[in-house]
C-alpha cells in the first residue's frame, strides 16, 4: 500500500470537522479555544503535507506552519489571559451567559 | 428750523433719568420751545411772502427745507429724511405743537394724585410724549411717502407705549396690543400701496407725485404731474389688476393705512379701547393728532386721488358709513371717554367724506379746504373736550358718567369750557365747529344731495349725543356726594389753563380766513365770500333742534331716556355693543386665526414636520436595533453564518463543476 | 502667511483656545474670553475701515485681501482667504455676538473652562467660514462650527437637552451631506476640460464651466445643504428644540451667527457659482421660503415657551433672508444681508435677555410670568426694544432690512413673485401679534408669581451685553445707508452679469 | 512500496488523530478534553516526523504540547471547579453542530476525492532539511528567506506578552 497524499488529508479533514463541531457546540470558552486549536492544527498539517508531496526540497509550507504555531501560541496566551480576566469579573466563562459587554 | 426734531430725541432718551418735577418741566419747556419755533415757521411760511413760499401768482408752494438720503434702494429709489413745508404741513405743525404743548402742561397736573404725588413712571410718560411729538412732527413734514411710513410706524409705536402706560392693568395692555396690531394690519395695506406706487413710478417723493418744480427745492401743486403718473401707470405692462387699475389699487391700499390710523369703519375697533391710556394721551394722540394722520395722508396725495374717481368714491362711502355708525354708537355709551372716542371717529369720518367729495370744479375744491379746516378746529375742540373729561375723571375717579351728574356747581371752569367744546362740535354759530362743519356740508351738497342729507343727519346726531353727554354730566340731578369722597372741585392751574386757552381757540378759530392759507392747489380761496348761508341756516337749525331734544331728555332726571331705550331694544342693544364689531374681531382673531390657523400650524409643525424628522431618526434607530443582532458579539453565531455561507458556496461550486 | 489680516480671525481664536487651556480659575477664563473677543471686534472694525478705504480708493476687485496657501496639493486644496462687503459685515456681526455672548455667560456653570473652549472653537469655525474662499476649507470650517454645538447643548443645556442636541447635530449633518455632495460636484466641474480643477470660488466663477445640466443637480444640493442651517421650511425643526435647550451664549451664537452661515452659504456658493440654475429653480425654493416666513410667524403665535417663540420667529426671519436672496436682484439681496445682520443682533439680544430672565425666574413659560416690567425694568425695557426691532420699528434694524427686502422683491412684476412678496409682507403683521403677545404677557400686567417680586435687575455684565447689542441694532436702524453701501458693492453688475441682474 | 513499519506507523498516527480529535470535542470533562488535545498534538508531531520534518515536529511538541496545553490546563484549573461536568448539551445544538460538521466533511471530502488524480502523488524523495539550512532560511534576508516575518512574529509575541500581562494582572 502506498501512503499517498489523500491518506494524510482525510484524517486532517476529520480533525478539522471535529474542530468545527466543537467550536459550534461548546459553551465553555476554553473548550471553544481547544476546538480552535484543533482546526488550526489540521490546517498546519495540510501545509506540511502539500509541501512535502508537491514541493519537496522547498520549505515554504514548513515555515508557514512554523509561524502559524508561533502565532497560535501567542493567540492562545492572550485568549487565556482574557478568559481568566472575564472569569474574575463574571465568575463564569460561558459565552451564552456573557452579555454584559454586548451592544 | 427743524432743530426741534433732534431735541425731542435727546429729551426722550435723557428723560428717563431725571427727577419727576424736572422731567415735567423740561418736557413742557422743550415742547414750548418747539411751539414757538413751529409758530414762527408757520408764520414765516404764510406771511413772509418769500418767493420760496408763494409764487408770483399767489399760489402757495411746497418748499423742501432739507432732504438727506437715508437708505438708497437703487439709483433713483431713495428713502430720504427731509422737511417739506407747504400749507397743510405748516397747519399741522401748528396744531400738533399747540395741542402737544397744552397736553404737556396739563399732564403736570393730571399725572399726580390729589396730594400732588407724582404717578409711577412720570418721566417715562414725558419721554413717550416727546417721542410721540417727534414722530408726529416727522410724519407731517415728510417729503416722501416712505418717510411718512417710517414716522407713521413710530407714532403707532409711541401710541402703543402710551396706551399701555398703565401696564399693570390687563385691559390697558390688551388695548395697546389691539391698537398696534389693528393699525399694523392697516399699515400692511399702506406698505403694499407704497410698493406698488413706487414700483411704477420709481420714486417715493410727494413732490414727484403731485407737484411740478418751480425752482430748486420749490414745487407747486400740479394736476398735470398727477395725470402724468396716471398715464405712466396706464402705459405700463399690466395697468389693470383684477378689474381695477393699478393706480386705484395703490391708492386704495394706501387709504387702508389711513383707515387704520384714522379708525375708519372696519378698522376702528382700536380707538375706543385706546381710551385706556391716560386722558391727556387720548386728547393728544387719539383725538387731535395721530388719528388725523389718515386724513393728512389722503390730503397729501390728493391730486393723485383726484385722478382715480373710484378711490374717491370709496373714501366717501367709508367715511359716510363710519360717521353715521360712530354717531349712533356714541348715543348709547356711558363711559365718557368712549363717547368722545366715537365722536372722534365720527368727526374724522366727516373729514374723510369731505376729502372724498372734494372736487376742484366745485368751489375750487371746497371739500379739501373744509376737511383741513375741520381738522384744525376739531383738534382744538376735541382736545378741549378730552382735557375737560380728564379733569372730570381726575376729580371723580371714574370714567363712568352715571357717577357724575350735576357737576356744574362744583367745577365751574370745567363746566364752561366743556360747554364751549360741545357747542363747537355741535356746530353752533359762532363757535369754530360751525364754520368748518358748514363747509363740509356745502362740499357734500356740491357732490350730491344724498351725501348732504346723510351728513346733516350725522351732524344732528353729533349735536344730540354731545349734549346728552353734557347734560348727563353737569345737570340731570344733584351730584351724589358719597361718604369718604371729597367734593369734586376744579383742578390746579396747570390743568385749567390749557382748558381755557383751548376754549378760547375753539371759540374764535372759525373766524380765521382759512381758505387764504390752505387749499388743495395752494391758491387762496375766499371762504367767506362764498359762504352759503342757506346751508348754514339749515345745519344750524338741525343742530339746535338736536340740542333741544337732548335738553328735553337729559336736562332733568326723567324717565324719557329709559322709555326710548325700551321702545327700541334691539337698536339700543346693537348700538350699545358697538354693533358687535369687537365680538366679530374677537371671533376672527381668536377662533379663526389663533385656533384655526396658528394652532393647527403649530401642531402640524410639531407632529407632521418634526414627526417626519423624528420618524427618520426613529426608523434609523429601529433598523439599527433590528440588525444589531447580527453584530451580537456571539462568535459562534458568526461561525455559523460563515460556515453556512462557505458551505453554500462550496456546494454551488461542486454542483457547477459536475 | 501672517502678513494677511484675515488669517488673524482664525489665529486669535486659536490663541484664545491655548490661553483658555492654561487658565486656572474663572477670572482668568473670563479675562481671556473677553480680551480675545474684544481683539476680534477691534480687528473686524479695523478691517471694516480699511476695507472702506480700499473701496473708496477705487479698488474694484470682487474680493479684497485675497491670499492662498497650498494645503493639500494633489487635490488642489488651499487655505484661500478673501473678503467682500458681505463677509466684512458678517465678521463684525460674529465678533460682536461673541463678545456679548462671553458677557452673557459670565456665570456659566459647571465647567466654565470647557464651555469657553468649545465656544471659542465654534467661533473659530465661524470666522474661518466667513474668510474662506476655498470651498473645501469653507466646508471644513463649517463643520468645525457645527460639532461643538452638540457638546455645548448636550452638556450645558437645559430641558430635553440630549434629544435636542442629537436632533440638531443630526439634521445639520444631514444638510452637510447634501452640501458635501454639492461641493464635490462643483469641484469636478470647476474648470473646463483639461485644465486643473480648483476649489477656489473666484476661479470657479471666472471659469464658469459648470454646465447647466449639472447646475440643476448641484444647485439644489448646495442650497438645501446650507438651507438646513438657514432653517428653511421643511428642515427647520431642529431650530426650536435646539434653541430651547441651548445655554444662553450658545443660543445667541447659534441664532445670531450660525444660522447666518446658512444664508451666507446659500448666497456665496449656491447662487454665486450657479446663477443660471438659481434663476430657473428659484421658484421652488421661493415657495418653501415664502411658506417658512408666514409659517414660522404663525407658529410663534401660539407657543408658550419664550425660546420657542423666538426660535419660530427666527425661522420666519431667516426664511425672509433666503426668500430675499432668491429674488436675485441687488436690492433684495442687500436687504437679505441687512436682514442677516439685523436678525443676528436682534435674536442674540432676545436670547441673551431670555437667558437672563430664565436665570432669575427659572421658567420660560410665559403663562407663569407677568409684570416683569416692575420687577426688572432694565431687562424688560431691553426686551421691548428687541421686540420692536423684531416687528420692524423704524429706527431699529429690522425695519430697514425688511423694507429693503420688500422693495427689492417687488421689482419682479409677475404675479408669482408679487403674491409671494405680499405673503411675506403679511409676516410683519403676524410678527407684531406674537411679539406683543409675549411682551403683554411677560412684561406687563400684574405679577403672576409672588416669588418673582424678590428678583433683581440686570448685573453690570448683563447690561454691557445687552446695551452693546441695542446700540448695534440702533446703529443699523438709524444709518442704514452706510451698511447698504458696504454690502451693495458686492452685487455690482460685473459679478452678476451672467444672469442680467440689475 | 513502503515498508510495513512505515505503513503501520501511518495507521497508528491516522487513527489516533481521528480518535483523539473526536474525543476532544465529545468529552464532557474539560480537563479530559485538554488531555485528548495533547494526544492529538503528539500525533500531529509524529506525523511531521514521519514526513521528515524533524524540526517542525520538535517545535510542535515543544510549543504546542509543552506550552499551549500547559496553559490550557492551568486556565482550566483556574476557571472551573474540580469534578465539574460541563452541562449536557442541548440536543438541538448538538444535532445542528453535527450536521454542520458532517456537511463540511462531505463537501470538503468531495472536493478532495474529485481531485483524486493529483492527490495520489507518491511520496517523493527528500533529504531532511538540516538545522543549518533552516537557520539561514529563517534568519536570512535574501530571496526566499524569512527574516521579516520572523521579526513580525517576534514583535507580535512581544505584544502578546505585554497584552497578556496587562489583561491578566490584578486590579
Amino acid at each position: 500500500m502506498e501512503t499517498t497524499m489523500i491518506y494524510y488529508l482525510i484524517p486532517t479533514l476529520i480533525m478539522f470537522c471535529c474542530g468545527v463541531y466543537g467550536f459550534l457546540t461548546r459553551k465553555n470558552m476554553i473548550a471553544m479555544l481547544i476546538s480552535l486549536e484543533l482546526m488550526l492544527n489540521a490546517v498546519d498539517i495540510n501545509f506540511v503535507v502539500f509541501n512535502r508531496y508537491l514541493f519537496p526540497g522547498q520549505m515554504e509550507g514548513m515555515f508557514f506552519t512554523l509561524f502559524a504555531i508561533a502565532i497560535a501560541a501567542a493567540e492562545t496566551a492572550l485568549a487565556i489571559a482574557i478568559i481568566i480576566n472575564v472569569f474574575r469579573a463574571a465568575k463564569n466563562i460561558d459565552v451564552t451567559d456573557l452579555k454584559k459587554m454586548k451592544f | 428750523m427743524a432743530i426741534p426734531l433732534c431735541m425731542f430725541l435727546i429729551l426722550g432718551l435723557l428723560g428717563m433719568k431725571m427727577s419727576h418735577k424736572l422731567a415735567g418741566i423740561l418736557g413742557t419747556a422743550g415742547m414750548g420751545v418747539t411751539l414757538v419755533l413751529a409758530y414762527f415757521t408757520a408764520f414765516t411760511y404764510f406771511f413772509s411772502g418769500s418767493p420760496d413760499f408763494v409764487s408770483s401768482e399767489g399760489q402757495r408752494l411746497q418748499y423742501i427745507v432739507f432732504n438727506v438720503d437715508w437708505l438708497q434702494f437703487y439709483d433713483n429709489l431713495v428713502i430720504r429724511l427731509g422737511f417739506l413745508l407747504d400749507p397743510i404741513s405748516a397747519l399741522l405743525l401748528v396744531v400738533i405743537t399747540t395741542i402737544s404743548f397744552m397736553v404737556h402742561l396739563y399732564s403736570n397736573g393730571y399725572m399726580r394724585d390729589h396730594h400732588g404725588v407724582y404717578e409711577h413712571g412720570f418721566q417715562r410718560f414725558y419721554a413717550f410724549l416727546s417721542l410721540f411729538s417727534f414722530s408726529m412732527l416727522g410724519l407731517v413734514v415728510a417729503t416722501n411717502i416712505f418717510q411718512m411710513y417710517i414716522f407713521w410706524e413710530l407714532v403707532g409705536a409711541s401710541s402703543y407705549l402710551l396706551i399701555g402706560f398703565y401696564y399693570v392693568k390687563p385691559s390697558a395692555v390688551s388695548a395697546s396690543k389691539k391698537a398696534f396690531i389693528v393699525t399694523r394690519f392697516a399699515d400692511l395695506g399702506f406698505l403694499i400701496g407704497i410698493l406698488i406706487l413706487s414700483f411704477y413710478t420709481g420714486t417715493f417723493n410727494f413732490t414727484d407725485f403731485t407737484s411740478a418744480p418751480v425752482a430748486d427745492g420749490v414745487y407747486g401743486v400740479s394736476l398735470d404731474t398727477a395725470q402724468g403718473i396716471k398715464n405712466l401707470i396706464a402705459g405700463s405692462e399690466a395697468p389693470i389688476f383684477m378689474g381695477a387699475s393699478v393706480l386705484t389699487w395703490a391708492l386704495v391700499l394706501i387709504f387702508m393705512g389711513g383707515m387704520g390710523k384714522s379708525a375708519m369703519l372696519p378698522l376702528h375697533i382700536w380707538l375706543p379701547d385706546a381710551m385706556e391710556g391716560p386722558t391727556p394721551v387720548s386728547a393728544l394722540i387719539h383725538a387731535a393728532t395721530m388719528v388725523v394722520a389718515g386724513v393728512y395722508l389722503v390730503a397729501r396725495l390728493f391730486p393723485l386721488y383726484l385722478m382715480e374717481h373710484s378711490a374717491m368714491v370709496i373714501i366717501t362711502v367709508v367715511g359716510a358709513v363710519t360717521a353715521f355708525y360712530a354717531a349712533m354708537v356714541a348715543c348709547t355709551q356711558i363711559d365718557i371717554k368712549r363717547v368722545l372716542a366715537f365722536s372722534t371717529i365720527s368727526q374724522i369720518a366727516f373729514m374723510m367724506v369731505s376729502l372724498g367729495v372734494a372736487d376742484p370744479n366745485f368751489h375750487e375744491g371746497l371739500g379739501y379746504m373744509a376737511s383741513m379746516f375741520h381738522l384744525f378746529t376739531h383738534a382744538m375742540f376735541k382736545a378741549l373736550l378730552f382735557l375737560g373729561a380728564g379733569a372730570l375723571i381726575h376729580a371723580i375717579g371714574s370714567n363712568d358718567y352715571t357717577e357724575m351728574h350735576g357737576l356744574r356747581k362744583y367745577m365751574p371752569i370745567t363746566h364752561v369750557t366743556f360747554l364751549i367744546g360741545c357747542l363747537a362740535i355741535a356746530g353752533i354759530i359762532p363757535f369754530s365747529g360751525f364754520f368748518s362743519k358748514d363747509e363740509i356740508l356745502s362740499a357734500c351738497f356740491g357732490n350730491s344731495w344724498i351725501a348732504y342729507l346723510w351728513m346733516s343727519m350725522v351732524a344732528a346726531l353729533t349735536a344730540f349725543y354731545m349734549f346728552r353727554l353734557y347734560f348727563l354730566i353737569f345737570w340731570w340731578k344733584e351730584h351724589p356726594v358719597r361718604q369718604g369722597h371729597h367734593t369734586p372741585h376744579d383742578q390746579p392751574w396747570t390743568m385749567t389753563l390749557p382748558l381755557v386757552i383751548l376754549a378760547a381757540i375753539a371759540t374764535v378759530a372759525g373766524l380765521i380766513p382759512f381758505g387764504n392759507f390752505v387749499s388743495w392747489n395752494g391758491e387762496p380761496y375766499d371762504l367767506f365770500g362764498h359762504f352759503d348761508w342757506s346751508i348754514a341756516a339749515v345745519s344750524l337749525l338741525v343742530a339746535v333742534v338736536a340740542i333741544l331734544v337732548a335738553a328735553k331728555m337729559y336736562m332733568k332726571e326723567n324717565p324719557l331716556p329709559a322709555k326710548m331705550k325700551n321702545a327700541m331694544p334691539t337698536l339700543w342693544d346693537w348700538c350699545h355693543h358697538r354693533f358687535y364689531w369687537d365680538e366679530l374681531y374677537m371671533f376672527i382673531t381668536h377662533k379663526i386665526i389663533f385656533n384655526g390657523i396658528c394652532r393647527p400650524i403649530a401642531w402640524f409643525d410639531r407632529h407632521i414636520i418634526d414627526g417626519t424628522m423624528d420618524g427618520f431618526a426613529y426608523v434609523t434607530n429601529k433598523a439599527s436595533y433590528a440588525i444589531r443582532g447580527l453584530q451580537s458579539g456571539s462568535i459562534q453565531m458568526y461561525v455559523w453564518i460563515y460556515l453556512i455561507g462557505a458551505l453554500a458556496l462550496g456546494a454551488i461550486t461542486a454542483v457547477c463543476i459536475l | 502667511m501672517f502678513s494677511n489680516i484675515l488669517i488673524y480671525f482664525v489665529v486669535i481664536p486659536l490663541i484664545m483656545l491655548g490661553g483658555l487651556a492654561l487658565c486656572r480659575n474663572i477670572k482668568q477664563i473670563r479675562a481671556v474670553a473677553v480680551v480675545g473677543a474684544l481683539a476680534l471686534t477691534a480687528l473686524s472694525v479695523w478691517l471694516l475701515l480699511d476695507y472702506m478705504q480700499l473701496r473708496a480708493a477705487g479698488n474694484t476687485a470682487p474680493m479684497l485681501y485675497t491670499d492662498s496657501w497650498s494645503w493639500f496639493g494633489p487635490l488642489n486644496i488651499n487655505l484661500a482667504v478673501g473678503v467682500d462687503g458681505i463677509s466684512v459685515a458678517m465678521l463684525i456681526l460674529s465678533s460682536i455676538i461673541l463678545l456679548t455672548g462671553s458677557f452673557a455667560s459670565w456665570k456659566i456653570n459647571p465647567l466654565p473652562k470647557e464651555f469657553f473652549l468649545w465656544l471659542v472653537l465654534l467661533s473659530t469655525g465661524v470666522f474661518g467660514f466667513f474668510i474662506s474662499i476655498d470651498l473645501f476649507t469653507m466646508f471644513m470650517f463649517y463643520e468645525v462650527a457645527l460639532i461643538p454645538m452638540y457638546l455645548l447643548i448636550g452638556v450645558w443645556g437645559s430641558g430635553n437637552k440630549n434629544y435636542s442636541a442629537m436632533k440638531l447635530t443630526l439634521m445639520l449633518m444631514g444638510g452637510s451631506a447634501f452640501l458635501m455632495l454639492g461641493l464635490i460636484g462643483i469641484y469636478y466641474h470647476s474648470a473646463p476640460e483639461g485644465q486643473p480643477l480648483t476649489w477656489n470660488l473666484l476661479e470657479i466663477v471666472n471659469n464658469a464651466s459648470i454646465d447647466k445640466g449639472w447646475q440643476y443637480f448641484l444647485f439644489p444640493m448646495t442650497f438645501v445643504g446650507f438651507g438646513v442651517l438657514g432653517a428653511m421650511f421643511p428642515f427647520h425643526t431642529w431650530s426650536p428644540d435646539g434653541h430651547a435647550s441651548a445655554p444662553t451664549a450658545v443660543s445667541m451664537l447659534h441664532a445670531g451667527v450660525l444660522m447666518k452661515l446658512g444664508g451666507y452659504g446659500c448666497f456665496r456658493v449656491a447662487i454665486y457659482l450657479m446663477p443660471e440654475a438659481a434663476q430657473d429653480l428659484a421658484w421652488i425654493f421661493l415657495i418653501l421660503t415664502g411658506i417658512s416666513v408666514v409659517y414660522g410667524a404663525f407658529s410663534a403665535c401660539v407657543q408658550t415657551d419664550l425660546k420657542y417663540i423666538n426660535a419660530y420667529s427666527s425661522v420666519s426671519h431667516c426664511g425672509l433672508v433666503l426668500f430675499a436672496i432668491l429674488m436675485l436682484n441687488t436690492t433684495a439681496m442687500t436687504g437679505a444681508i441687512m436682514q442677516m445682520l439685523s436678525h443676528g443682533l436682534m435674536t442674540a439680544l432676545f436670547f441673551a435677555l431670555i437667558g437672563m430672565i430664565y436665570g432669575r425666574t427659572h421658567t420660560r413659560d410665559i403663562r407663569l410670568m407677568g409684570g416683569l416690567m416692575k420687577i426688572m425694568p432694565f431687562l424688560a425695557v431691553c426686551y421691548v426694544i428687541a421686540g420692536m426691532a423684531s416687528l420692524g420699528l423704524p429706527g431699529l434694524s429690522g425695519f430697514v432690512a425688511e423694507m429693503t427686502i420688500f422693495v427689492g422683491s417687488f421689482e419682479h412684476a409677475d404675479m408669482f413673485h408679487r403674491v409671494f412678496t405680499i405673503v411675506a409682507c403679511c409676516s410683519i403683521v403676524i410678527t407684531a401679534v406674537y411679539i406683543l403677545r409675549v411682551v403683554g404677557k411677560l412684561l406687563f400686567g400684574p405679577v403672576q408669581d409672588e416669588h418673582h417680586l424678590s428678583l433683581t435687575d440686570a448685573e453690570w455684565w448683563e447690561r454691557t451685553s445687552t446695551v452693546t447689542l441695542i446700540i448695534s441694532v440702533a446703529a443699523i436702524g438709524c444709518f442704514p445707508n452706510f451698511f447698504a453701501d458696504l454690502i451693495k458693492f458686492t452685487f455690482s453688475p460685473s459679478i452678476f452679469a451672467v444672469i442680467g441682474m440689475n | 512500496m513502503e515498508s510495513v513499519g512505515s505503513i503501520i506507523m501511518y495507521w497508528i498516527i491516522a487513527l489516533s488523530i481521528v480518535v483523539f480529535s473526536v474525543l476532544t470535542v465529545t468529552t464532557r470533562k474539560i480537563l479530559r478534553s485538554a488531555t485528548y488535545l495533547l494526544f492529538t498534538l503528539f500525533a500531529t508531531a509524529a506525523l511531521y516526523f514521519k514526513l521528515d520534518y524533524e524540526f517542525l515536529g520538535a517545535v510542535q511538541i515543544a510549543v504546542y504540547a509543552g506550552g499551549i496545553v500547559v496553559l490550557f490546563v492551568f486556565s482550566i484549573l483556574l476557571t472551573s471547579h474540580p469534578g465539574h461536568n460541563s452541562e449536557r448539551l442541548v440536543s438541538r445544538r448538538r444535532v445542528l453542530g453535527l450536521v454542520a460538521s458532517v456537511a463540511t466533511l462531505v463537501i470538503a471530502g468531495y472536493a478532495l476525492v474529485s481531485r483524486c488524480g493529483m492527490l495520489c502523488t507518491k511520496l517523493p524523495q527528500m533529504s531532511n532539511p538540516d538545522m543549518k539550512t533552516i537557520g539561514t532560511t529563517l534568519m536570512g534576508s535574501g530571496d526566499g528567506q524569512y527574516l521579516l516575518p520572523f521579526e513580525a512574529v517576534s514583535v507580535l509575541l512581544l505584544a502578546c506578552i505585554i497584552g497578556g500581562v496587562v489583561v491578566a494582572r490584578k486590579r
